[in-house]
């Protein structure tokens, strides 16, 4: 789950990362008194999961609450790279000596936290690294042992940071990456990282993305929203438990297991198809299940014929094809299915799936023969 | 021949009094695999179809000299269930467990690496068949029989998918190890490919990879320097976008890193042939074998 | 720094280890009503760090105000094995089915805490431990990873705890284990720790021991004292920086190094005489340490003669002459001093001495001559 | 020869720019030591006498090829300095440093035994001398000359007052090892005995223990399984009350554990002689060798 950066920034606060102080608003008027509140100049930022919010124009200086007034009506409900925007985030302007980059992240290669410091702060990192990678210092925590001192100081030097801010930088890293272990993230980003004229160093940008799999250990984090990034067809699929992603084409392709899924949205790409979703229905769906994914594929208008490619494992194909038998009873849909039960209990699949003759279903042997036709009846529809 | 299990194997199974857990305890050792214990704290006394259960790994390992761990506990006890069995001695320790958590999996396998006495397969993974000789885990043993060709995934179904294929050309398998789609998985490609290079019954090497980190491209680079044998490789993912996790926490392409193209690629440039699909894998790998043959 | 049994409570319920509720009281009417507060049965118990002190009398159940001021009124001022009662802890009674054992120590051999749980609760443990070993489960943890489920779980299976408080037994194991490491304990006991009839787990009785050299990192814990258990001229020592025991004899010890100390105390004891203390004047020491050493030695009104015994590595001598020269000066001690310096400046230091004349302080060029003669001298005073 | 430093040993210093560590790295130079580099953050490009400062010991190791480094940094920072002299490869450190927290310790010497890369000497320790090659640390090496007395120590001027009746006596040493009186110290009496046994020029080992702890009696079992070089010890505390930390962190009598006389017996039933006094050691030594020689 990537938080906004607002949210970020609440968390940063409770781990005793400074970052500027600000407030949180959702309409104009919110907006003016938070600005009120925190005093001119301020920054109004628009909250999306999306960089180039500067260049967007989503982030603007207010001098005055005009400005403040002026600014939120520009910004909110504005779109930045597919997103709407729906907050703000207004905090007091922060004067910047120098900007630095710090993050820490997964390694999954190394199987380690990563933690970097640049004093190219401010820009692409991934453009860094490509055009100087020795202006970030990197290194790698034990996770047993966890980010002590010392590597704070080493990683500060050796990114050449400002001599007097060493230790409030080697400080703040620790503390992100005691973040990054106690809210159980796999990113924490800090972009820019700034010290003041004053030489305080602060956070100016938070991301921060958590770990799925540990909300439940994190109640509040779980409770966090992003309006702006959720799709209605993939909050339903949510809510029904089913592994779903949304794409931009027109077959609905289901499937029993993440590779296998995969495989079959390539194959579909392969024969001239244009899938319009990913969705695995896990080991041992049940037909419920199944009944509940058509429905959630079919709640795309664009989808002009589905797939279901299933290899039974885990998964009986007699209860794929009750659970299809029993989505075509309740929902009646007009698009077309081709359907390929293989593995366990596909012989009785196959036969309750005939005896049922559901209108416009299409059984098919092979994946790539079932790939062929749906591709052929999504293009004559 | 085969790797990791096989008739020697003598499995402890955490969780093996859950639903689930029964149910795939008793295929295994309806299998053949020697099933010898169970452990769930609170149930030791018990037994499931005849397998004692005991309170804890120590027990079950001091009783019954079980060698190997299979891990059917819910993700919020899984790491510690993992961390138990190697604690308690077990060499092997197969994690079936979906959606442990990233820091849980960073630790449990942190701590096996340092310690070094044991290996972990999976989380998140269908588990090792070695057919006619052992399974663990949930592959549906049906589909495959004893042969040469060794498979390793990070995919289940997939591998299935790919397995019926090559054995629809009449070939089988020393093992099939499903290592997880997980981020941190606690045995690589690499790992179980160096194993394949060392079986004798093993001849010829599938590996399954999809999006997400760089496994397979670190596999390609031990392959050049460390293979002989033939291998043939499958990424699943081509037409995934960027940035989407795609159904397993480990599957996701981040910027411009994990795609499907550039594991081809670094597979190809390494000797590795890579089929575009499950049925050119088969293809390649029966095309491959006959030669040998 | 050994905790008493309230302060100890207090850190454990600061950690979540579910204490009963207690208050404490430094008078009589302090403790009633306390009581009161607490409401009847309550247990009155005497607030000082020894074993034994319910068959001291030292611990009384009251059931009703009368009784609460009568123990309060007994135990208060009573001496328990030569500890002064200046403090007690009002808590609720507790019913008890079944007495524990757990405790979480630094076990030095194995450098690695270990932890202990035993059914043979309410006893003394090194007696258990005599008699009947296997009564109690043991456990390593390894630092970098700590105290994890399992861990719990395989002591409470292993002690034969009751089945049904296996795993709140196991979690107050793992609250043990983090306040250890918290606090920087190094040593935590829960005896007894007992199960209610309604099967809840609690710890009767708290004993902690800090690290003293961690305590700049805990204020809180820096500022809990002890008033039954302070010797004044420890205190003293202490303040000015010294490492002093005291001890029941006359002679009065100074030496550098806590080794060569020890070794002094020991050779002295055996040339027949009875060492007042232990006082390591430290490596370096300056004059001003060594006069500031011999104000507390002469603090004792025992003491009936003083042992130099300095073997100078980074000590220098002639410091050390003019340290007692100094004190001689200041103080004008009665009592006889025998010296020995050796090492470094060693001759600068004798010369000091012999030219400075002092009343009644003879040099001796020998540890073993050293000790023999201040035994005489003590003997003869 | 001569165990752990020698004319091999390249030192770093950290706390070099400290009042002490500024003292005591200059005496290690006089003595013979080559004292490479020193690390002080924030110093970095700085020298102190000629010996160049870095800010990390990162930095130092690169620059210098340093291979020991010496702990001089306050109780508060010196875990933490341990840790980053190990992480930048230093294979010996010695922690001069008194006072450091238990648990500060406990974690420092885990790590180092788990990365198996370093052996740690101290804390709260004197330093090692190799009299004519190297001295590493504090001990006043006025006192002692080559010869082929090993001696390590819980104390140091219990060392020096035994080392100089020793001398005295005629005899030199091979190396003076002290492990300090910490509670957990990063070597034990066990670990340099086992270098000395190993040490063609050590004839003879003189060890000197203190109440608190089981050291002293894990030495005798190892002595009397390993070690065929004549040893005599020394204890240090028969007069200790229990309870009562005897200016040593590890020096103290808990119950009935860690007094000296259980550790005279121990050492005494295994073949070691013990010397009731300081003079006592260095005859026993005496004769031993003069019987040897």
């Amino acid at each position: 789950m990537d938080l906004l950066e607002y949210q970020g920034k609440q968390v940063f606060a409770r781990h005793g990362v400074p970052v500027p102080s600000g407030r949180h608003a959702q309409t104009v008027d919110e907006a003016a008194a938070a600005a009120d509140d925190i005093g001119y100049p301020c920054v109004i930022k628009a909250q999306v999961q999306i960089g180039g919010r500067g260049k967007a124009g989503g982030i603007k200086v207010a001098q005055n609450r005009n400005e403040a007034l002026e600014h939120a009506q520009a910004i909110l409900g504005m779109d930045i790279r597919g997103l709407t925007v729906h907050e703000l985030w207004v905090e007091g302007a922060s004067e910047i000596a120098s900007e630095y980059y710090a993050s820490v992240v997964f390694d999954r290669s190394a199987k380690a936290p990563l933690v970097m410091l640049s004093t190219k702060g401010g820009m692409d990192i991934e453009e860094v690294a490509d055009s100087d990678p020795d202006a970030i210092a990197r290194l790698h925590v034990d996770p047993l042992l966890g980010f002590q001192e010392f590597h704070g100081r080493r990683l500060a030097f050796e990114a050449r940071v400002d001599d007097d801010v060493v230790r409030p930088v080697g400080a703040m890293l620790a503390k992100l990456y005691d973040l990054f272990v106690a809210e159980e993230a796999t990113l924490v980003e800090v972009n820019p990282l700034i010290v003041t004229p004053e030489r305080d160093v602060r956070a100016l940008d938070a991301k921060v993305t958590l770990d799925d799999n540990a909300l439940f250990r994190h109640p509040d984090n779980a409770e966090l929203r992003d309006p702006s990034n959720e799709d209605p067809q993939e909050r339903m699929a949510k809510e029904r438990g089913l592994t779903f992603v949304k794409l931009d084409g027109d077959i609905g392709i289901l499937g029993n297991g993440a590779g296998l899924v995969m495989s079959t949205l390539d194959v579909v790409a392969q024969a001239g198809g244009s899938p319009a979703n990913f969705l695995d229905a896990g080991g041992g769906s049940k037909a419920e299940a199944i009944t509940s994914a058509v429905e959630v594929i079919l709640s795309n208008p664009s989808v002009k014929a589905v797939l279901f490619n299933i290899f039974g494992g885990i998964t009986r194909c007699d209860e794929v094809a009750r659970g299809l038998i029993e989505a075509f009873d309740q929902i009646n849909p007009t698009v077309p299915f081709v359907v390929r039960l293989d593995g366990t209990n596909d012989v009785e699949g196959r036969k309750l799936l005939a005896e049922a003759q559901l209108p416009n279903v299409f059984a098919e042997s092979t994946m790539d023969g079932a790939a062929q036709k749906v591709v052929e009846l999504a293009a004559s529809a | 021949m085969s790797i990791l299990v096989d008739s020697n194997t003598k499995l402890v199974v955490s969780g093996i009094t859950g639903r689930e857990g029964t149910f795939h305890s008793l295929r295994n050792r309806d299998y053949g695999t020697q099933v010898v214990a169970g452990v769930t704290p609170g149930k030791g006394g018990q037994d499931v179809e005849g397998i004692p259960v005991f309170n804890t790994f120590h027990d079950a390992v001091a009783s019954t000299g079980a060698n190997t761990a299979m891990i059917f506990v819910p993700p919020r006890f899984a790491a510690d269930s993992i961390l138990e069995a190697e604690d308690a001695g077990a060499s092997l320790i197969i994690a079936i467990t979906e959606g442990i958590p990233a820091h849980d999996e960073l630790r449990a396998f942190n701590v096996i690496k340092k310690n070094g006495r044991a290996r972990l397969i999976g989380p998140n993974c269908p588990g090792i068949l070695s057919p006619g000789k052992a399974n663990v885990g949930i592959i549906p043993a049906a589909f495959f029989k004893e042969g040469n060709v060794g498979v390793v995934s990070r995919s289940g179904t997939l591998t299935y998918q790919i397995g019926n294929v090559i054995a629809q050309q009449g070939f089988g398998n020393s093992t099939i190890v499903g290592i997880g789609g997980d981020p941190v998985p606690g045995s690589d490609f690499i790992d179980i490919i160096g194993l394949f290079q060392d079986d004798p019954e093993t001849e010829l090497i599938v590996m399954c990879g999809e999006i997400g980190g760089d496994a397979e491209e670190r596999a390609a680079e031990f392959i050049a320097e460390n293979v002989t044998k033939p291998v043939v490789a499958y990424i699943a993912g081509f037409t995934a976008p960027p940035g989407k996790t795609m159904g397993h926490a480990g599957a996701i392409v981040s910027g411009s890193r994990g795609t499907a193209k550039a594991k081809a690629e670094a597979l190809e440039s390494r000797g590795v042939r890579v089929g575009r699909t499950p049925t050119e894998v088969a293809e390649l790998a029966a095309s491959l074998l006959g030669a040998a043959a």
